[in-house]
């Protein structure tokens, strides 16, 4: 039996899913930022299966500036939580509703 | 022979993600995710693109991850969270709902397509074998892209300062951040207008009001 | 028709001068040392006293001959693609309210000190200044616009911040009023000049004399596209229904603040149905001019009738001047000469004469702390100078003969009458119940026993006195020979009615003109059966 | 000559601007001589164009001098100019006649007042306005006239503006005349979009050609009459001249009985060839109204006992006697009416304005009597003028108000007994005026009935004092006795304390006696002083202080006026005698203006005759029968003096109340109607807005989760959308 694209596509389907789902599960803002990771790696598998299917490099591409962004919104990402975290210990998700109307 | 790796990667994969969801301590989930970023890594050789999974694992269970684990510790969040609870009222449900029908609606998306994905054959680059993935995705980067490749640095460099600016450590006391019980912000349909705890230009008062201890505690 | 022509020998453009030179006044304010208070009311003054300088030169230089042309006209391109232009220019509807900016400012400036954050206070009365000329001088649709908004933002700082008790309120109600007003006149601008672009195939443009002239809408867009403009003035003017920001503003604000918003402000509404409703909407304006009258002659009536049972004075006269926009608003839509010619001496006079009213009441203000009519009394015998310089104001209000008031009244219910005589039958019994409020007031604080505070109040000292000379002079000048005034206005008034005819079929059948009850047997009447009804269907034969 | 028309008001209208800028040296009395000049300059000029106008012939006896353009806007274009004709001059001539005269009589009348030189400001600006009014050559002029009267009434009549009364009469006076003013306004609107203009030349000429609809010079008349009644004081708009006998006497003179009050006669003859154009029951109106009034005004006159009020009603009487005339067609008759009116009426109000100045400004004619010995010259001029408005011949009233008679019995016998009736009513107030005033016992020193009831009480409580202390020294002495152990001396003292007790009840129970049967003190004392028996002591002062203080005769400035004023009242009938028409000076004179509306007598001289004597007959029996009442007292007075008269028919305060009620409420509702649905629905609005935005708010609850779920929901949506947009 043979690996055809639509199975990789289906994995990531399931990968993204599951990261978006912890996403709106789980309060600790660490944790968010991980399934947000889980979403990006969803995207880019899909991205190289599509790519390795169509033969063309443009999906390798993109998961390349994919990882850039991540990588840079995780250093973003992880300084705000410090910086709360230095003002609230293990202050969670829910606790930063200063902004509601 | 790839249906095994891929089937095991890929179970890899999703215990790995089932392990981030379900992890209580960061700790534990930031391992799991590792297990993650390595099957997809290895998803990735499986498709002939070995530069990705390269950086995959460089990049991803290496620097990101001891990130993580970096905060984690320097920050000392290794609490475990409680998941019997939800304050949001709804919000499991919500999210069981969306999740689910995000796959299912991707699914099916999969599978009514008749012959599979299609789409037009590689134009600009042609997907060579695993052999000069590198080469040809340098190649491509560095001459076609490389405006992009400017700008990424560009954005690297600036996530690197917009980092330090804010991790840095605030000299005198700091405003608390105001203490918002969910439950009542969840369902406050009593009263109108803003919460007398926070209207924006009680800052300054606070600041003073902050016994110096208060942030002794973000220190450590 | 209105040519635009350059006037000859303007040598420099005076009416971008009179919009930017209290912009620049207002800057150079703003960024002077916020403590020396007297050096920013020098400054402040002087600069209002240039414009009010180049506004007398233009009085002066206005070419009575070609009286009916834009004069003055400058022309410099601003955004060139959407043909959004710099184009200033007056003609003689325009000029006398000019020439009043000019002159009331300079007043109000000297009138009253703010008494705290000076700086801020005369440099948003310069702002004002500045985006009240521009209103008066725009010939540019989105140009007028533009003014017309920014007039908005120094009076709203003016009331918010130098205003009485209840200032917040008043100002809030002021400012959105205004500007729910305004926000479809936008629309309408823009749906105008689109239009025209595509009714003519040529560029875009906001030129007012080109659109006007061209008169591309249908019939049907241009009376809608005319609501949305009448709706952005009858809010300013303020007409009956939508008055109710107007006692607010004016209780609450300075006194300053009201002189300006009574003698210019109010003004923008009926000025801009002259110059924009008119103008640009001659059928449409002939269409609802019925509505417009009925609303004018309500507000007569019913200003008055409120105006009488008021216990603060300054709401007192806040409510008048609905009466007295009543009867310009009267004026305007009876779109004959004299009418229009009434609503615009209307306009000055109401300026003049409101002001006034507004700064002797401001100076009772500063003496008794208290407008209530309840707790004043007696002032004349303390105050004769004071008491004699209102009855005066109040008499030119009133509509003395002899005094400005009554000109324009005068002319504004003749053109009413040549228009529909019940209308004016009616309008002018509202000139009974002005004699009423105004009587009453005056009698309840200047006549009758003194008491104690009242007793003692000193007169006016030789700053006031100064600064109302100029407005009573002005109002017994006017009132003896307005002449200089009419026939500056004459000409464009007469060339605006003949383009609003020249745009109605069947204009004049709606006014009856002179003859048409001579000679026995016209047609009404003439049998000989006594009766009250006689006259009745002797003078009801326009309807 | 004629061209220099326009110096007739400069006079005055310079004297006013002198007087208000002048600065206060100006003092006392050189502001009252520089107005009385600038008035005697004003005469004098118009003597000088009455000269030479009246060298003319009629159809040139017209001159229009224009100063210049006063509101020239579209096709309506006012001229400031003066029209110079007959009627305008005679006018003029009285005005400034009788107006310098008064400016004399009011230097003594407001001497030491406060405010003499404003004073005397108001009335050269009135006079200014006065001659405006009538000199005018269009309506509009008129009309400023017309409100500057107006205006100046007010002024003058709140003169004494620290009396809420008197301010309150200034506002009435000119809140009426205003409603007049709104059919003056009208009419000039009809006027200017019937015939294109409004000057009196044109419209007047046009008119009289008779090419002008019958309908639009109805409703042109009716309007100027509605003008006239306002001005006029006719009824219904006649409420406010007797208040305006709030101001100073030498106004309600000038302008509350000479000169402003006959505008509105003025203005209807100016106009008369619209009138004669009008449908025929216009005139028949004006005739009614007038008759009616004088009728109506005369009975009111009849009770009242302020000597002003009396001669306000007897004003607005006459008046009505001139509408009477007007409406009849008799043009001169008017005039002849109004000229004699102004001469005699002037007299009687600065005669009365010398009697209250010698009374010290009481001015209740109840407190007057005898005074023609104590004010010689002005009981001569009073009686002289008595005579005249009560019709005795040869005096001016008679000859002028015969011949409005004659013309009433011409158009109506109906109208004319009406105004035979005013006529008996009209000589029985003013005798009875003048008997009251200076014949009889002088009453000024007796005692008021106020002050003897106030004795009276004060009497009977002084008794009651002494009984209650008596009794008490009883009380005190017993006590002392029995301390004492019933002592002789103690028990002595005793019994003293007791007839002392005695004493003073008895004198208590004497003067409760003598206070029940003392008789009751009528309001005007004819018979005697009255009498107030045993409390005269309890008097208060000022009923001695009155009695040692005497009515003076006022100083020359206000007699001589009484005597020039007395001489025309005299002679003023010589310029229209009814005998021939040489002597018919005035009807002559004014031909030209009345563009031969002038009504001509159908009757023959017997009936002219007869009428003559019937009239005279009735004034004599009017003055007979006030002789009756109030000289030789065999009718008593109360029977004429109903209360019902004495409050004018209660009209004023129906008016009043109505004003203050049910008018009051309307306008309280309405500003309540403005503040609370007008502006309420505009709060209502903003209430709204913010309600919802309070709804709105709860959605944005600042938890990231929920914004993540509001997101993923709407990626859900996406995929959706792209599925069922795609085919598969």
């Amino acid at each position: 039996m043979v690996v055809t694209t639509s199975w990789y596509l289906a994995l990531a389907a399931v990968l993204f899913s599951m990261g978006a789902v912890g996403l709106l599960v789980r309060r600790n803002p660490l944790i968010m930022i991980m399934c947000v990771e889980l979403m990006l790696n969803a995207v880019n598998l899909t991205f190289v299966s599509l790519g390795s299917d169509l033969g063309d490099l443009g999906g390798q591409l993109s998961v390349f500036f994919v990882l850039v962004v991540a990588a840079s919104e995780v250093v973003v990402g992880l300084a705000v939580i410090v910086a709360i975290m230095r003002r609230r210990q293990g202050a969670t998700a829910d606790d930063l509703s200063v902004l509601r109307g | 022979m790839d249906a095994a790796v891929f089937l095991i990667s890929a179970a890899i994969v999703l215990c790995g993600a089932g392990g981030v969801l379900v992890a209580r301590n960061p700790v534990h989930a930031a391992l799991f995710l590792v297990q993650t970023l390595f099957g997809v890594a290895v998803l990735f050789v499986l498709q002939d693109a070995t530069f990705l999974a390269a950086v995959q694992i460089i990049v991803y269970a290496g620097a990101v991850v001891i990130l993580f684990l970096f905060v984690i510790m320097l920050l000392g969040v290794d609490r475990a969270e409680d998941l019997g609870v939800e304050p949001i009222v709804g919000q499991r449900p919500v999210a069981a709902v969306v999740g689910a029908s995000l796959l299912g609606l991707l699914l099916t998306a999969l599978l009514v397509s008749v012959d599979g994905p299609t789409g037009a054959r590689g134009a600009n680059a042609p997907l060579g074998d695993a052999g000069d993935n590198t080469r040809r995705l340098g190649e491509a980067l560095f001459t076609d892209h490389v405006f992009a490749v400017e700008l990424t640095a560009i954005l690297l460099t600036v996530a690197v300062v917009g980092a330090v600016v804010l991790a840095r450590r605030v000299h005198g006391p700091l405003a608390p951040l105001p203490v918002v019980v969910v439950a009542s912000v969840v369902d406050d349909h009593a009263d109108d207008g803003p919460p007398d705890d926070d209207p924006p230009d009680d800052g300054p008062r606070d600041i003073d009001g902050v016994p110096d201890g208060a942030d002794g505690g973000a220190d450590t | 028709m209105p040519v635009l022509a350059s006037a000859g020998g303007d040598t420099f453009a005076v009416l971008p001068a009179l919009v930017l030179v209290p912009a620049v006044g207002a800057l150079l304010v703003a960024v002077l040392p916020r403590r020396r208070p007297e050096l920013l009311k020098l400054v402040a003054v002087a600069t209002s006293m240039v414009v009010a300088g180049m506004s007398a030169w233009l009085l002066v230089a206005f070419d009575v001959g070609r009286g009916a042309d834009m004069q003055f006209v400058f022309r410099q391109t601003w955004i060139a693609d959407l043909g959004v232009q710099w184009l200033l220019a007056v003609d003689g509807i325009s000029l006398f309210l000019v020439a009043l900016t000019g002159v009331l400012f300079p007043i109000a400036l000297l009138a009253v000190d703010p008494g705290h954050d000076d700086r801020a206070y005369f440099a948003w009365m310069l702002l004002l200044e500045a985006g009240v000329m521009g209103v008066f001088c725009a010939l540019d649709l989105m140009l007028f616009f533009l003014c017309f908004e920014v007039v908005l933002v120094p009076m709203y700082f003016l009331i918010g911040r130098w205003g009485h008790a209840d200032r917040a309120y008043a100002a809030t109600k002021f400012f959105l009023f205004t500007m729910a007003g305004s926000a479809l006149m936008l629309v309408g601008i823009l749906a105008l000049a689109f239009l025209h672009a595509d009714a003519t195939g040529g560029g875009l443009t906001f030129d007012l004399v080109e659109l006007a002239e061209a008169q591309s809408l249908g019939t049907a867009t241009a009376r809608w596209v005319f609501l949305s403009f009448a709706l952005a003035f009858a809010v300013k003017v303020p007409i009956f229904p939508l008055h109710t920001w107007l006692p607010d503003a004016h209780t609450e604000a300075s006194t300053a603040g009201s002189v300006i918003l009574a003698g210019v402000l109010l003004k923008l509404g009926t000025y801009g149905f002259l110059r924009f409703g008119l103008y640009l909407f001659p059928e449409a304006s002939h269409h609802f001019a019925p509505v417009f009258l009925t609303l004018g002659l309500v507000g007569i009536i019913y200003g008055a009738v409120v105006a009488t049972m008021q216990h603060d004075l300054k709401r007192l006269v806040a409510y008048s001047s609905v009466a007295h926009l009543g009867f310009i608003v009267l004026g305007t839509f009876a779109l004959n000469t004299e009418g229009i010619e009434g609503g615009l001496l209307q306009m000055v006079n109401h300026g003049v004469s409101t002001a006034a009213l507004f700064l002797l009441v401001g100076m009772i203000y500063e003496r008794r702390h208290t407008r209530q009519i309840d707790e004043l009394g007696g002032l004349q015998k303390a105050a004769p100078v004071m008491a004699a310089m209102f009855t005066v104001v109040m008499l030119s209000s009133i509509g003395l003969p002899g005094l400005n008031g009554f000109v324009g009244e005068f002319l504004v219910l003749v053109g009413t009458f040549n228009a529909h005589r019940w209308l004016a039958v009616a309008a002018t019994g509202g000139v009974i119940l002005a004699a009423l409020y105004l009587l009453w007031a005056y009698q309840r604080v200047f006549h009758g026993p003194a008491d104690g505070g009242n007793a003692e109040m000193r007169d006016l000292n030789l700053r006031e006195g100064l600064v109302m000379a100029p407005l009573l002079a002005l109002i017994v000048a006017m009132g003896i020979y307005p002449k200089p005034v009419i026939e500056r206005m004459e000409p464009a008034v007469d060339a605006l009615v003949a383009h609003v005819e020249a745009h109605v079929d069947g204009f004049h059948e709606s006014t009856s003109r002179f003859g048409a009850d001579i000679a026995v047997d016209s047609g009404e009447g003439h049998d000989a059966d006594a009766g009250v009804g006689h006259d009745s269907d002797g003078v009801g034969d326009d309807h | 000559m004629v061209d220099l028309v326009w110096l007739i008001p400069a006079f005055p209208l310079a004297g006013f601007l002198i007087l208000t800028f002048g600065g206060r040296r100006l003092g006392e009395p050189g502001a009252g001589w520089l107005a009385t000049g600038a008035m005697a300059g004003s005469f004098l000029a118009t003597v000088g164009v009455f000269l030479e106008m009246s060298g003319r012939d009629g159809h040139d006896r017209r001159s229009v001098t224009t100063l210049f353009e006063w509101v020239p806007a579209g096709d309506l274009t006012v001229d400031v100019g003066f029209l110079a004709d007959p009627l305008s001059l005679t006018m003029c001539l009285f005005i400034t006649g009788v107006g310098a005269l008064i400016h004399l009589y009011s230097i003594g009348y407001m001497h030491g007042d406060g405010g003499f030189r404003r004073f005397f400001a108001y009335l050269n600006l009135f006079a200014f306005a006065m001659l405006m009014l009538v000199l005018g050559d269009n309506l509009l002029i008129t009309f400023l006239g017309w409100e500057g009267v107006g205006a100046c009434s007010y002024l003058l009549i709140s003169f004494w503006f620290t009396d809420e009364a008197n301010a309150s009469a200034g506002k009435k006076a000119f809140i009426t005349n205003r409603i007049g003013d709104w059919g003056f306004m009208v009419a000039i609107f009809m006027t200017f979009s019937t015939f294109g203009s409004i000057a009196y030349v044109d419209v007047l000429d046009t008119t009289a050609t008779g090419t002008v609809a019958t309908s639009t010079a109805t409703f042109i008349a009716v309007m100027l009459f509605v003008g006239a009644i306002g001005k006029s004081a006719q009824f219904p708009l006649y409420l406010w001249l007797p208040d305006a006998m709030a101001g100073p006497t030498p106004v309600s003179a000038l302008i509350h009985a000479a000169t402003m009050v006959t505008s509105g006669i003025y203005l209807l003859t100016r106009v008369n060839p619209i009138i004669a154009d009008a449908a025929d029951w216009v005139p028949t109106l004006i005739a009614w109204t007038g008759a009616g009034t004088a009728l109506f005004a005369a009975t009111i006159a009849v009770a009242q006992r302020d000597i002003k009020k009396v001669l306000a009603y007897s004003t607005i009487s006459q008046l009505g006697y001139m509408f009477l005339a007007v409406g009849c067609g008799a043009y001169v008759a008017a005039v002849f009416h109004m000229v004699t009116h102004a001469f005699f009426k002037a007299l009687l109000f600065l005669g009365s304005g010398s009697v209250i100045h010698g009374m010290d400004g009481d001015q209740d004619m109840a407190h007057y009597g005898g005074l023609r010995r104590l004010m010689p010259i002005t009981a001569g001029t009073f009686v002289i003028g008595w005579l005249a408005i009560a019709g005795v011949p040869p005096f001016a009233g008679f000859w002028s108000k015969d011949e409005i008679l004659a013309f009433a019995w011409n158009e109506n016998p109906l109208l004319w007994l009406v105004g035979l009736v005013t006529a008996v009513l009209t000589a029985f107030y003013m005798t009875r005026l003048v008997i009251l005033t200076f014949f009889g016992r002088r009453r000024y020193a007796d005692p008021r009935p106020d002050e003897v009831e106030a004795a009276w009480a004060s009497a009977t409580a002084a008794a009651d004092a002494a009984v209650a202390a008596a009794s008490a020294a009883v009380d005190a002495a017993t006590a002392d006795a029995e301390a004492r152990g019933d002592d002789l001396t103690a028990l002595e003292a005793v019994v003293a304390a007791r007839d002392a007790h005695e004493q003073a009840v008895a004198a208590r129970d004497g003067i409760l006696a003598a206070a029940g049967a003392r008789p009751e003190v009528e309001a005007i004392a004819l018979e005697g002083a009255p009498d107030v028996g045993p409390v005269v002591d309890g008097l208060p002062e000022a009923v001695s202080s009155r009695a040692d203080h005497h009515p003076h005769e006022s100083p020359w400035t206000m007699v001589l006026p009484l005597v020039v004023l007395a001489a025309l009242s005299v002679l003023g009938g010589l310029v229209q005698l009814p005998f021939a028409a040489s002597t018919r000076r005035l009807e002559h004179w004014l031909e030209p203006t009345l563009f031969g509306n002038e009504v001509h007598l159908s009757l023959q001289g017997g009936t002219l005759w007869v009428l003559a004597v019937v009239a005279v007959a009735g004034g004599a029996v009017g003055i007979l029968v006030a002789v009756l009442a109030y000289l030789k007292r065999r009718v008593d007075y109360r029977v004429f003096e109903r209360p019902i008269l004495a409050e004018a028919w209660r009209l004023d305060r129906r008016v009043a109340d109505f004003m203050g009620g049910p008018g009051r409420v309307g306008f309280e509702a309405t500003a309540n109607f403005d503040s609370s649905v007008v502006d309420g629905a505009v709060n209502g609005v903003a209430t709204m807005v913010r309600s919802e935005a309070g709804l709105l708010r709860r959605f944005h609850n600042g938890l990231v989760r929920t914004y993540a779920a509001g997101i993923g929901v709407g990626a859900v949506g996406l995929v959706v959308w792209f599925l069922s947009r795609t085919s598969f």
